[in-house]
Protein backbone atom coordinates (compact mmCIF):
# COMPACT_ATOMS: atom_id res chain seq x y z
CA UNK A 1 0.00 0.00 0.00
CA UNK A 2 3.03 2.33 0.24
CA UNK A 3 4.48 0.90 -2.94
CA UNK A 4 4.62 4.54 -4.94
CA UNK A 5 6.65 6.00 -1.50
CA UNK A 6 9.14 2.49 -1.66
CA UNK A 7 9.62 3.05 -5.60
CA UNK A 8 10.44 6.93 -5.18
CA UNK A 9 12.83 5.71 -2.09
CA UNK A 10 14.37 3.31 -4.24
CA UNK A 11 14.57 6.06 -7.43
CA UNK A 12 16.22 8.01 -4.86
CA UNK A 13 18.73 5.86 -3.23
CA UNK A 14 19.59 4.55 -7.07
CA UNK A 15 19.98 8.45 -8.38
CA UNK A 16 22.50 8.87 -4.54
CA UNK A 17 24.53 5.77 -5.90
CA UNK A 18 25.52 7.50 -9.23
CA UNK A 19 26.18 10.83 -7.14
CA UNK A 20 28.36 8.34 -5.28
CA UNK A 21 30.11 7.21 -8.62
CA UNK A 22 31.33 11.03 -9.48
CA UNK A 23 32.28 11.56 -6.01
CA UNK A 24 34.96 8.82 -6.11
CA UNK A 25 35.58 9.73 -9.90
CA UNK A 26 35.44 13.75 -9.79
CA UNK A 27 38.64 14.67 -11.54
CA UNK A 28 38.31 18.14 -9.65
CA UNK A 29 37.54 18.92 -5.79
CA UNK A 30 34.59 20.97 -6.86
CA UNK A 31 33.25 17.59 -8.63
CA UNK A 32 33.49 16.20 -5.41
CA UNK A 33 31.89 19.28 -3.16
CA UNK A 34 29.01 19.30 -5.77
CA UNK A 35 28.59 15.34 -5.24
CA UNK A 36 28.39 15.53 -1.61
CA UNK A 37 25.87 18.52 -2.35
CA UNK A 38 23.60 16.36 -4.24
CA UNK A 39 23.84 13.50 -2.02
CA UNK A 40 22.97 15.70 0.83
CA UNK A 41 20.03 16.59 -1.06
CA UNK A 42 18.65 13.43 -1.64
CA UNK A 43 19.41 11.99 1.81
CA UNK A 44 16.96 14.96 2.94
CA UNK A 45 14.19 13.02 0.58
CA UNK A 46 14.93 9.82 1.77
CA UNK A 47 14.39 10.61 5.25
CA UNK A 48 11.36 12.41 4.90
CA UNK A 49 10.08 9.39 2.77
CA UNK A 50 11.09 6.89 5.12
CA UNK A 51 9.59 8.81 7.90
CA UNK A 52 6.12 8.15 5.97
CA UNK A 53 6.72 5.13 5.16
CA UNK A 54 7.64 4.08 8.46
CA UNK A 55 4.64 6.64 10.23
CA UNK A 56 7.34 7.68 12.69
CA UNK A 57 7.18 11.32 14.05
CA UNK A 58 10.27 12.73 14.67
CA UNK A 59 12.07 11.65 10.93
CA UNK A 60 11.18 15.39 9.43
CA UNK A 61 12.90 17.24 12.16
CA UNK A 62 15.91 15.51 11.39
CA UNK A 63 15.58 16.11 7.54
CA UNK A 64 15.13 20.05 8.93
CA UNK A 65 18.45 19.24 10.60
CA UNK A 66 19.95 17.72 7.73
CA UNK A 67 19.18 20.23 4.87
CA UNK A 68 20.66 22.81 7.50
CA UNK A 69 23.86 20.70 8.06
CA UNK A 70 24.63 19.77 4.37
CA UNK A 71 24.53 23.46 3.29
CA UNK A 72 26.53 24.94 6.01
CA UNK A 73 29.05 21.36 5.79
CA UNK A 74 29.47 22.65 1.92
CA UNK A 75 29.95 26.02 2.60
CA UNK A 76 32.60 25.76 5.22
CA UNK A 77 34.35 23.11 2.59
CA UNK A 78 34.00 26.06 -0.01
CA UNK A 79 35.65 28.36 2.19
CA UNK A 80 38.58 26.05 2.89
CA UNK A 81 39.38 25.11 -0.53
CA UNK A 82 39.01 28.43 -1.45
CA UNK A 83 41.21 30.06 1.22
CA UNK A 84 44.04 27.47 2.07
CA UNK A 85 46.61 26.18 -0.07
CA UNK A 86 45.11 22.97 -0.32
CA UNK A 87 46.52 21.47 -3.95
CA UNK A 88 49.56 22.54 -5.22
CA UNK B 1 -8.17 10.58 -6.48
CA UNK B 2 -5.83 13.03 -4.36
CA UNK B 3 -4.12 10.10 -3.42
CA UNK B 4 -3.14 9.12 -7.06
CA UNK B 5 -2.40 12.69 -7.84
CA UNK B 6 0.42 12.13 -4.82
CA UNK B 7 1.75 8.56 -5.94
CA UNK B 8 1.99 10.16 -9.67
CA UNK B 9 3.99 13.10 -7.94
CA UNK B 10 5.99 11.50 -5.77
CA UNK B 11 7.37 9.14 -8.65
CA UNK B 12 7.84 11.96 -10.74
CA UNK B 13 9.95 14.11 -8.48
CA UNK B 14 12.12 10.51 -7.88
CA UNK B 15 12.45 10.31 -11.32
CA UNK B 16 13.90 14.16 -11.74
CA UNK B 17 15.92 13.30 -8.49
CA UNK B 18 17.41 10.27 -10.66
CA UNK B 19 17.92 12.14 -13.90
CA UNK B 20 19.64 14.86 -11.41
CA UNK B 21 22.07 12.61 -10.83
CA UNK B 22 22.59 10.46 -13.70
CA UNK B 23 23.57 14.47 -15.45
CA UNK B 24 26.02 14.60 -12.79
CA UNK B 25 27.52 11.33 -13.69
CA UNK B 26 27.34 11.89 -17.61
CA UNK B 27 27.78 14.93 -18.18
CA UNK B 28 30.98 16.26 -19.57
CA UNK B 29 32.72 18.62 -17.66
CA UNK B 30 32.63 20.87 -14.42
CA UNK B 31 30.46 23.61 -15.39
CA UNK B 32 27.82 21.49 -17.11
CA UNK B 33 27.69 19.26 -14.09
CA UNK B 34 25.97 22.39 -11.96
CA UNK B 35 23.17 22.19 -14.34
CA UNK B 36 21.58 19.07 -13.31
CA UNK B 37 22.65 19.12 -10.05
CA UNK B 38 20.62 23.02 -9.40
CA UNK B 39 17.54 21.99 -11.34
CA UNK B 40 16.36 18.99 -11.77
CA UNK B 41 17.14 18.43 -7.77
CA UNK B 42 15.25 21.24 -6.93
CA UNK B 43 12.31 20.13 -9.03
CA UNK B 44 12.54 16.73 -7.83
CA UNK B 45 12.51 17.68 -3.90
CA UNK B 46 9.60 19.93 -4.73
CA UNK B 47 7.25 17.16 -6.27
CA UNK B 48 8.43 14.58 -3.87
CA UNK B 49 7.73 16.95 -0.82
CA UNK B 50 4.49 18.06 -2.31
CA UNK B 51 3.55 14.30 -3.19
CA UNK B 52 3.90 13.54 0.81
CA UNK B 53 1.42 16.20 1.68
CA UNK B 54 -1.13 15.52 -0.23
CA UNK B 55 -1.01 12.05 0.68
CA UNK B 56 -1.23 12.90 4.12
CA UNK B 57 -4.24 15.12 3.66
CA UNK B 58 -6.08 12.27 1.73
CA UNK B 59 -5.17 9.42 4.33
CA UNK B 60 -6.35 12.34 6.71
CA UNK B 61 -9.50 12.88 4.67
CA UNK B 62 -9.89 9.11 4.13
CA UNK B 63 -10.00 8.44 7.43
CA UNK B 64 -11.68 11.02 8.45
CA UNK B 65 -9.63 12.15 10.95
CA UNK B 66 -7.89 16.02 11.57
CA UNK B 67 -5.33 16.67 9.26
CA UNK B 68 -1.71 16.85 10.31
CA UNK B 69 -1.57 20.56 10.09
CA UNK B 70 2.08 20.08 11.93
CA UNK B 71 3.75 17.40 9.29
CA UNK B 72 2.54 19.77 6.59
CA UNK B 73 4.35 22.88 8.16
CA UNK B 74 7.51 21.09 8.34
CA UNK B 75 7.21 19.25 4.76
CA UNK B 76 6.57 23.18 3.53
CA UNK B 77 9.95 24.29 5.70
CA UNK B 78 12.05 21.56 4.56
CA UNK B 79 10.95 22.32 0.65
CA UNK B 80 11.43 25.79 0.95
CA UNK B 81 14.85 25.61 2.93
CA UNK B 82 16.07 23.38 -0.04
CA UNK B 83 14.64 25.53 -2.27
CA UNK B 84 16.55 28.63 -1.29
CA UNK B 85 20.01 26.38 -0.20
CA UNK B 86 20.12 23.98 -3.32
CA UNK B 87 20.43 26.82 -5.78
CA UNK B 88 22.86 28.83 -3.48
CA UNK B 89 24.95 26.19 -2.95
CA UNK B 90 25.29 25.18 -6.67
CA UNK B 91 26.32 29.06 -7.07
CA UNK B 92 28.87 28.87 -4.08
CA UNK B 93 30.16 26.38 -5.81
CA UNK B 94 30.64 27.42 -9.51
CA UNK B 95 32.29 30.66 -8.11
CA UNK B 96 34.49 28.66 -5.90
CA UNK B 97 35.30 26.53 -9.11
CA UNK B 98 35.79 30.25 -10.92
CA UNK B 99 38.07 31.70 -9.13
CA UNK B 100 40.06 28.73 -8.40
CA UNK B 101 40.62 28.64 -12.00
CA UNK B 102 38.55 25.49 -13.67
CA UNK B 103 38.01 25.94 -17.26
CA UNK B 104 35.10 25.36 -19.19
CA UNK B 105 34.77 22.28 -21.61
CA UNK B 106 34.35 23.58 -24.63
CA UNK B 107 34.27 20.75 -27.21
CA UNK B 108 37.85 21.13 -28.40
CA UNK B 109 39.37 18.58 -25.62
CA UNK B 110 38.83 15.32 -24.85
CA UNK B 111 36.54 14.81 -21.98
CA UNK B 112 38.23 15.84 -18.63
CA UNK B 113 37.25 12.74 -17.02
CA UNK B 114 38.41 10.32 -19.62
CA UNK B 115 41.83 9.55 -18.32
CA UNK B 116 40.39 9.02 -14.96
CA UNK C 1 12.33 -8.85 2.01
CA UNK C 2 8.34 -7.54 1.62
CA UNK C 3 9.41 -5.15 4.88
CA UNK C 4 10.78 -1.82 3.07
CA UNK C 5 13.04 -1.12 6.35
CA UNK C 6 14.68 -4.55 5.57
CA UNK C 7 14.99 -3.80 1.88
CA UNK C 8 16.10 -0.33 2.64
CA UNK C 9 18.45 -1.55 5.37
CA UNK C 10 20.56 -3.69 2.88
CA UNK C 11 20.54 -1.30 -0.16
CA UNK C 12 21.94 1.39 2.22
CA UNK C 13 24.86 -0.83 3.52
CA UNK C 14 26.04 -1.81 0.24
CA UNK C 15 26.17 1.86 -0.84
CA UNK C 16 28.22 2.47 2.49
CA UNK C 17 30.46 -0.63 2.09
CA UNK C 18 31.09 0.84 -1.68
CA UNK C 19 31.26 4.57 -0.30
CA UNK C 20 34.10 2.84 2.50
CA UNK C 21 36.05 1.08 -0.15
CA UNK C 22 36.19 3.85 -1.86
CA UNK C 23 37.40 6.07 0.32
CA UNK C 24 39.99 4.07 1.39
CA UNK C 25 41.49 2.66 -1.77
CA UNK C 26 41.37 6.61 -3.07
CA UNK C 27 45.21 8.14 -2.82
CA UNK C 28 43.73 11.69 -3.04
CA UNK C 29 42.90 12.37 0.95
CA UNK C 30 40.61 15.25 0.43
CA UNK C 31 38.22 13.04 -1.62
CA UNK C 32 38.65 10.31 0.87
CA UNK C 33 37.43 13.28 3.67
CA UNK C 34 34.40 13.77 1.06
CA UNK C 35 33.93 10.02 0.40
CA UNK C 36 34.01 9.98 4.42
CA UNK C 37 31.68 12.67 4.46
CA UNK C 38 28.74 10.70 2.10
CA UNK C 39 29.74 7.51 4.51
CA UNK C 40 28.70 9.35 7.30
CA UNK C 41 25.18 10.64 5.74
CA UNK C 42 24.64 7.25 4.92
CA UNK C 43 25.40 6.02 8.28
CA UNK C 44 22.92 8.56 9.50
CA UNK C 45 19.93 7.64 6.91
CA UNK C 46 21.03 3.71 8.31
CA UNK C 47 20.37 4.91 11.83
CA UNK C 48 17.25 6.90 11.33
CA UNK C 49 15.81 3.86 9.61
CA UNK C 50 16.87 1.52 12.04
CA UNK C 51 14.74 3.64 14.67
CA UNK C 52 17.77 5.10 16.44
CA UNK C 53 16.98 8.74 16.29
CA UNK C 54 19.55 10.12 18.74
CA UNK C 55 22.13 7.95 16.88
CA UNK C 56 21.16 9.98 13.87
CA UNK C 57 21.14 13.40 14.99
CA UNK C 58 24.86 12.89 16.76
CA UNK C 59 26.17 11.09 13.64
CA UNK C 60 24.60 13.89 11.63
CA UNK C 61 25.94 16.63 13.24
CA UNK C 62 29.48 15.10 14.59
CA UNK C 63 30.09 12.47 11.66
CA UNK C 64 29.20 14.70 8.82
CA UNK C 65 29.67 17.81 10.37
CA UNK C 66 32.61 18.19 12.96
CA UNK C 67 34.69 14.93 11.98
CA UNK C 68 34.88 16.43 8.72
CA UNK C 69 35.97 19.91 9.63
CA UNK C 70 38.01 18.62 12.07
CA UNK C 71 40.28 16.48 9.11
CA UNK C 72 40.00 19.38 6.50
CA UNK C 73 41.69 21.43 9.12
CA UNK C 74 44.41 18.83 9.62
CA UNK C 75 44.70 18.08 6.72
CA UNK C 76 45.76 21.78 5.62
CA UNK C 77 49.02 21.22 7.57
CA UNK C 78 49.82 18.11 6.65
CA UNK C 79 49.21 17.88 2.74
CA UNK C 80 46.45 16.08 0.55
CA UNK C 81 48.64 13.30 -1.15
CA UNK C 82 49.12 10.26 -0.23
CA UNK C 83 52.65 8.39 -0.77
CA UNK C 84 52.12 6.20 -4.20
CA UNK C 85 52.50 2.72 -3.18
CA UNK C 86 51.61 -1.18 -4.03
CA UNK C 87 47.75 -1.56 -3.05
CA UNK C 88 48.02 -4.73 -2.39
CA UNK C 89 49.61 -6.06 1.18
CA UNK C 90 49.74 -9.67 1.51
CA UNK C 91 49.98 -9.67 5.69
CA UNK C 92 47.05 -6.95 6.18
CA UNK C 93 44.68 -9.32 3.30
CA UNK C 94 45.78 -12.38 5.64
CA UNK C 95 45.20 -11.05 9.11
CA UNK C 96 41.60 -9.89 7.56
CA UNK C 97 40.43 -12.80 6.17
CA UNK C 98 41.40 -15.28 8.82
CA UNK C 99 39.53 -12.38 11.54
CA UNK C 100 36.63 -11.53 9.68
CA UNK C 101 35.84 -15.09 9.18
CA UNK C 102 35.94 -15.77 12.98
CA UNK C 103 34.04 -12.69 13.28
CA UNK C 104 31.76 -14.36 10.47
CA UNK C 105 31.54 -17.67 12.30
CA UNK C 106 31.21 -15.93 15.81
CA UNK C 107 27.92 -14.33 14.36
CA UNK C 108 26.33 -17.40 13.11
CA UNK C 109 24.68 -17.58 16.53
CA UNK C 110 23.43 -14.06 16.53
CA UNK C 111 19.98 -13.46 16.54
CA UNK C 112 18.19 -12.29 12.90
CA UNK C 113 17.47 -9.20 12.03
CA UNK C 114 14.65 -7.81 14.65
CA UNK C 115 13.82 -10.95 16.21
CA UNK C 116 11.44 -9.90 18.90
CA UNK C 117 12.88 -13.54 21.20
CA UNK C 118 16.18 -11.73 21.12
CA UNK C 119 18.04 -11.46 24.49
CA UNK C 120 19.05 -8.01 23.97
CA UNK C 121 15.13 -7.01 23.43
CA UNK C 122 13.60 -9.77 25.97
CA UNK C 123 15.79 -9.11 28.89
CA UNK C 124 16.37 -5.98 29.96
CA UNK C 125 14.68 -3.60 27.28
CA UNK C 126 11.16 -3.61 28.36
CA UNK C 127 12.14 -2.50 32.20
CA UNK C 128 14.29 0.62 30.58
CA UNK C 129 10.99 1.07 28.12
CA UNK C 130 8.63 0.89 31.00
CA UNK C 131 10.60 3.15 34.01
CA UNK C 132 10.36 6.59 32.32
CA UNK C 133 7.27 8.36 31.43
CA UNK C 134 4.11 7.79 30.19
CA UNK C 135 2.59 6.96 33.86
CA UNK C 136 -0.03 9.69 34.17
CA UNK C 137 -1.22 7.95 37.06
CA UNK C 138 1.91 7.42 38.77
CA UNK C 139 1.54 10.45 41.01
CA UNK C 140 3.72 13.25 41.38
CA UNK C 141 6.70 11.73 43.64
CA UNK C 142 6.77 8.08 43.22
CA UNK C 143 10.41 6.31 42.24
CA UNK C 144 8.98 5.00 38.75
CA UNK C 145 8.39 8.51 37.69
CA UNK C 146 11.45 10.47 37.74
CA UNK C 147 10.80 12.55 35.37
CA UNK C 148 7.12 13.82 35.85
CA UNK C 149 5.59 12.83 33.21
CA UNK C 150 7.96 14.76 30.54
CA UNK C 151 10.17 12.49 28.81
CA UNK C 152 8.86 10.42 26.55
CA UNK C 153 12.40 9.85 25.20
CA UNK C 154 13.54 6.57 26.22
CA UNK C 155 16.94 7.12 25.29
CA UNK C 156 17.17 11.02 27.12
CA UNK C 157 15.56 9.02 30.53
CA UNK C 158 17.96 6.02 30.34
CA UNK C 159 20.71 8.42 29.93
CA UNK C 160 20.12 10.44 33.04
CA UNK C 161 18.75 8.10 34.84
CA UNK C 162 20.93 4.79 34.58
CA UNK C 163 23.86 6.35 32.64
CA UNK C 164 24.57 9.97 34.24
CA UNK C 165 28.12 9.24 35.06
CA UNK C 166 28.97 7.76 32.05
CA UNK C 167 27.48 10.95 30.59
CA UNK C 168 29.82 13.00 32.74
CA UNK C 169 32.84 11.31 32.61
CA UNK C 170 31.88 11.61 28.69
CA UNK C 171 32.39 15.12 29.04
CA UNK C 172 36.02 14.57 30.85
CA UNK C 173 37.14 12.71 27.82
CA UNK C 174 36.02 15.69 25.64
CA UNK C 175 37.74 18.25 28.18
CA UNK C 176 40.75 15.61 28.50
CA UNK C 177 40.72 15.64 24.57
CA UNK C 178 40.50 19.54 23.88
CA UNK C 179 43.43 20.00 26.81
CA UNK C 180 45.65 17.34 24.88
CA UNK C 181 45.06 19.22 21.36
CA UNK C 182 45.96 22.78 22.75
CA UNK C 183 49.27 21.14 24.62
CA UNK C 184 50.10 19.28 21.51
CA UNK C 185 49.38 22.10 18.85
CA UNK C 186 50.87 25.22 21.18
CA UNK C 187 53.51 27.32 19.69
CA UNK C 188 56.37 26.53 21.61
CA UNK C 189 57.83 29.73 24.02
CA UNK C 190 60.93 31.81 23.00
CA UNK C 191 62.82 30.50 25.64
CA UNK C 192 61.65 27.13 24.75
CA UNK C 193 62.45 27.19 21.54
CA UNK C 194 65.60 28.03 22.03
CA UNK C 195 66.91 25.54 24.67
CA UNK C 196 65.57 22.67 22.08
CA UNK C 197 67.70 24.48 19.12
CA UNK C 198 70.57 24.32 21.69
CA UNK C 199 70.21 20.69 22.65
CA UNK C 200 70.01 20.29 18.75
CA UNK C 201 72.86 21.78 17.99
CA UNK C 202 74.90 19.89 21.07
CA UNK C 203 73.48 16.40 19.31
CA UNK D 1 15.35 -14.54 3.19
CA UNK D 2 17.73 -15.88 5.41
CA UNK D 3 21.10 -13.81 4.09
CA UNK D 4 18.55 -10.70 4.42
CA UNK D 5 17.96 -11.20 7.90
CA UNK D 6 21.67 -11.72 9.05
CA UNK D 7 22.73 -9.06 6.19
CA UNK D 8 23.84 -6.88 9.51
CA UNK D 9 25.93 -9.18 10.94
CA UNK D 10 27.86 -9.39 7.66
CA UNK D 11 28.06 -6.26 6.74
CA UNK D 12 29.37 -4.88 10.26
CA UNK D 13 32.40 -7.69 9.92
CA UNK D 14 32.70 -6.30 6.05
CA UNK D 15 32.94 -2.75 7.37
CA UNK D 16 35.15 -4.02 10.12
CA UNK D 17 37.81 -5.71 7.83
CA UNK D 18 37.84 -2.74 5.48
CA UNK D 19 39.24 -0.19 8.23
CA UNK D 20 41.48 -2.89 9.63
CA UNK D 21 43.33 -3.51 6.43
CA UNK D 22 43.38 0.43 5.66
CA UNK D 23 44.85 0.42 9.36
CA UNK D 24 47.76 -2.04 8.28
CA UNK D 25 48.36 -2.02 4.53
CA UNK D 26 48.60 2.32 4.41
CA UNK D 27 51.39 3.74 6.14
CA UNK D 28 49.74 7.15 5.61
CA UNK D 29 48.80 8.81 9.27
CA UNK D 30 45.72 10.54 8.42
CA UNK D 31 44.49 7.12 6.21
CA UNK D 32 45.18 5.10 9.64
CA UNK D 33 42.85 7.39 11.35
CA UNK D 34 40.12 7.16 9.01
CA UNK D 35 40.85 3.59 8.78
CA UNK D 36 40.39 3.75 12.83
CA UNK D 37 36.60 5.42 12.35
CA UNK D 38 35.42 2.80 9.98
CA UNK D 39 36.06 0.28 12.66
CA UNK D 40 34.41 1.90 14.81
CA UNK D 41 31.49 2.57 12.77
CA UNK D 42 31.18 -1.13 12.04
CA UNK D 43 31.14 -1.43 15.82
CA UNK D 44 28.27 1.04 15.89
CA UNK D 45 26.19 -0.71 13.26
CA UNK D 46 26.31 -4.12 15.46
CA UNK D 47 25.14 -2.34 18.52
CA UNK D 48 22.15 -0.78 16.69
CA UNK D 49 21.63 -4.03 14.53
CA UNK D 50 20.97 -5.67 17.80
CA UNK D 51 18.17 -3.28 19.36
CA UNK D 52 15.94 -3.39 16.41
CA UNK D 53 12.54 -5.23 16.80
CA UNK D 54 9.81 -6.30 14.48
CA UNK D 55 7.50 -4.04 13.78
CA UNK D 56 9.15 -1.53 16.21
CA UNK D 57 9.46 1.80 16.54
CA UNK D 58 11.64 4.58 17.48
CA UNK D 59 11.70 4.52 21.64
CA UNK D 60 10.19 7.70 21.93
CA UNK D 61 6.58 6.89 23.67
CA UNK D 62 3.69 8.17 22.67
CA UNK D 63 0.93 8.12 25.01
CA UNK D 64 -2.06 5.32 24.67
CA UNK D 65 -0.63 3.99 21.53
CA UNK D 66 0.45 -0.23 22.48
CA UNK D 67 3.61 0.36 20.03
CA UNK D 68 6.48 -2.35 19.98
CA UNK D 69 9.65 -0.07 20.97
CA UNK D 70 13.07 -0.72 19.84
CA UNK D 71 15.96 -1.42 22.47
CA UNK D 72 16.70 2.41 23.77
CA UNK D 73 20.25 0.89 25.77
CA UNK D 74 22.21 0.66 22.18
CA UNK D 75 21.23 3.74 21.10
CA UNK D 76 22.52 5.47 24.32
CA UNK D 77 26.01 3.38 24.64
CA UNK D 78 26.45 4.28 20.85
CA UNK D 79 25.71 8.30 21.71
CA UNK D 80 28.55 8.07 24.28
CA UNK D 81 30.99 6.05 21.93
CA UNK D 82 30.32 8.57 18.56
CA UNK D 83 31.32 11.45 20.97
CA UNK D 84 34.35 9.56 22.46
CA UNK D 85 35.43 8.52 19.34
CA UNK D 86 35.21 12.22 17.86
CA UNK D 87 37.45 13.26 21.11
CA UNK D 88 39.85 10.16 19.67
CA UNK D 89 40.41 11.69 16.11
CA UNK D 90 41.20 14.84 17.76
CA UNK D 91 43.91 13.98 19.69
CA UNK D 92 44.91 11.89 17.07
CA UNK D 93 45.17 14.45 14.25
CA UNK D 94 47.04 17.10 16.58
CA UNK D 95 49.42 14.44 17.56
CA UNK D 96 49.61 13.92 12.95
CA UNK D 97 50.42 17.55 12.59
CA UNK D 98 53.03 17.30 15.68
CA UNK D 99 54.76 14.78 13.61
CA UNK D 100 54.56 16.48 10.10
CA UNK D 101 56.12 19.43 11.92
CA UNK D 102 58.42 17.32 13.30
CA UNK D 103 59.73 14.74 10.50
CA UNK D 104 58.44 16.46 7.54
CA UNK D 105 56.13 13.33 6.83
CA UNK D 106 53.55 11.76 7.86
CA UNK D 107 53.74 8.64 6.33
CA UNK D 108 55.03 5.39 8.78
CA UNK D 109 57.26 3.61 6.78
CA UNK D 110 59.51 7.04 6.20
CA UNK D 111 59.14 7.95 9.58
CA UNK D 112 60.88 5.17 10.64
CA UNK D 113 63.87 5.57 8.18
CA UNK D 114 64.68 8.54 9.96
CA UNK D 115 64.47 7.22 12.92
CA UNK D 116 66.48 4.27 12.17
CA UNK D 117 69.14 7.06 10.80
CA UNK D 118 68.77 8.94 13.94
CA UNK D 119 69.58 6.16 16.01
CA UNK D 120 72.29 4.90 14.19
CA UNK D 121 74.42 8.73 13.97
CA UNK D 122 73.47 8.47 17.81
CA UNK D 123 75.41 5.02 17.74
CA UNK D 124 78.44 5.98 15.80
CA UNK D 125 79.17 9.60 17.40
Amino acid sequence: MNSAELITALLILAGAFLALIRAVKGPTVFDRVLAVNVFGTKTVILLALLGYIGNRSGFLDIAILYALVNFLGTVALLRFVESRRFFQ
Amino acid sequence: MMEHIAHALMILGGFFAFSGSLGILRMPDFYSRLHPAGTADTLGQLLVFTGLALKIIAVSIADEVPVDGLSIGKLVAISLLLFVTTPTSTHAISRAAHLRGVKPWTGEKEREDADE
Amino acid sequence: MSDPVLLINVILLVIAVVAAIAAMWTRDLLGAVMLMGIYSLLLAVEWANLFAMDVSYTEAAVGAGAATILLLTALTRTGTREKAGPNFHPTALLTVIVTGALLIYGTADMPRFGDPQAPATVNVAPEYIAQNVGKVDAGEDGPENDFGDHVPNAVTAVLASYRGYDTMFETAVIFTAGVCVILILRPLSPSARRETAQSQEGA
Amino acid sequence: MSLFATFNSIAFVIIMMIGLYTLIARQNLVKKTLGLGLFQTGIFLMYITLGVRDGGSAPILQEGADLAYSNPLPHVLILTAIVVSLSTMAVALALIIGVREEYGTIEADEIATIDRAEAKEDHEA
